[in-house]
């Protein structure tokens, strides 16, 4: 399935892109996203924390991704 | 009353004090955030943040409702900044008007402790030799 | 830095951050004490303060004093109000900047508290029939 | 000795007085002070609190009190 993956911070700067169309396989989970992004971008690694959103709250591991969910990348987060 | 704001100019603490004002207010706790320079021994030329802004108002909104259902506040005003900030402006503003005034210190403690957490922003310094985006990493 | 003030004219909210902020503080935290009615089922006209003025200046300066050696703070401000408010007017401002922001809560939380039990200011209010000080009586 | 008494707030409606010329035993401490306060005017017990400063500082039930001493009554205070 196709994913649409955005980003945000230095998630950008590791990922190149601010969006970005990503294919994984169909039914799979939110823990397989970020595995697989690893594997592609090794920098997500070292990152404090990597977070999920989809439809602007955020998803644990075990959540199902559906296609064409816009996927949003959160690296550690700094406001305040 | 809840009041969440997101803006890209100069906050002002006494608007944010001013959306939780109430005669009924035993005090009210305010929390405001200057950015600094972070990293020790580089000087920064400025900072930048960036924000995934409906999830990030959203987020401070929860935060708000947080506060309201637990310190059984009157009002909480949460008020965050964005774009390029030169080194002492003002970042985050939070206004907590509770019934008594202990409860208010609690919850604007408990609204920027959990705003750093969960709300989705990012602040960049900016180093006249390069950038680094503060706590990415461990 | 201590900055302590007894005025007979309108508090500002940012005057008295403006006396704490410190590109190496955490963060601010601040309080402020709106007057209210505080007798119930009976309507004030208006608020009376009348201070001890040297004694009261004495007594918030070492509120401030504890502040700045107990919580480390970098700067502690704190500005009262005498005269004659009316209902929902601020009496009191109290700003802290603090390295750590949890201290900051902390320190300001102590600063009210203290205010209220040594600072000799009293306050009146002033009702249609009557006038009460306020807390005079058990 | 002479004392001069200042009274604030609630404690200069009972006093009746701002600022008066006040009577006690030579080496007399704040104790005994406000317990010919109490005889003379009896609304001063019925306060939540009762205290004394001399020189601008809050001072014990033990302080001696001097000859000329200017002693504020301080009602319970209500600032903030």
């Amino acid at each position: 399935m196709q994913l649409q993956l955005i980003a945000y911070g230095i998630a950008r700067d590791i990922f190149g892109h601010s969006q970005l169309a990503f294919s994984l396989k169909k039914g799979q989970s939110v823990a397989e996203l970020k595995q697989a992004l690893i594997e592609q971008y090794p920098e997500f690694d070292r990152l404090a924390s990597l977070r999920f959103a989809v439809g602007e709250e955020y998803r644990s591991n075990d959540y199902t991704l559906s296609e064409n969910d816009e996927v949003v990348i959160i690296p550690p987060v700094s406001g305040g | 009353m809840i009041n969440v704001q997101l803006l890209d100019i100069p906050l002002s603490v006494d608007n944010c004090l001013q959306q939780v004002q109430d005669d009924g207010a035993g005090g009210t706790a305010l929390f405001v955030g200057t950015v600094r320079n972070q990293t020790q021994g580089r000087s920064v030329v400025r900072l930048e943040f960036e924000a995934y802004a409906p999830m990030a108002w959203k987020e401070m909104h929860k935060i708000a409702e947080t506060v309201t259902t637990r310190w059984k506040a009157l009002h909480v005003s949460i008020h965050h900044r964005t774009g390029i900030l030169k080194i002492g402006e003002i970042a985050v503003v939070i206004a907590v008007a509770t019934p008594h005034r202990q409860a208010a210190f609690e919850a604007c403690a408990f609204a920027i402790d959990t705003l750093k957490e969960t709300v989705p922003i990012w602040k960049k310094e900016v180093f006249e030799d390069g950038e680094v985006w503060v706590a990415a990493h461990p």
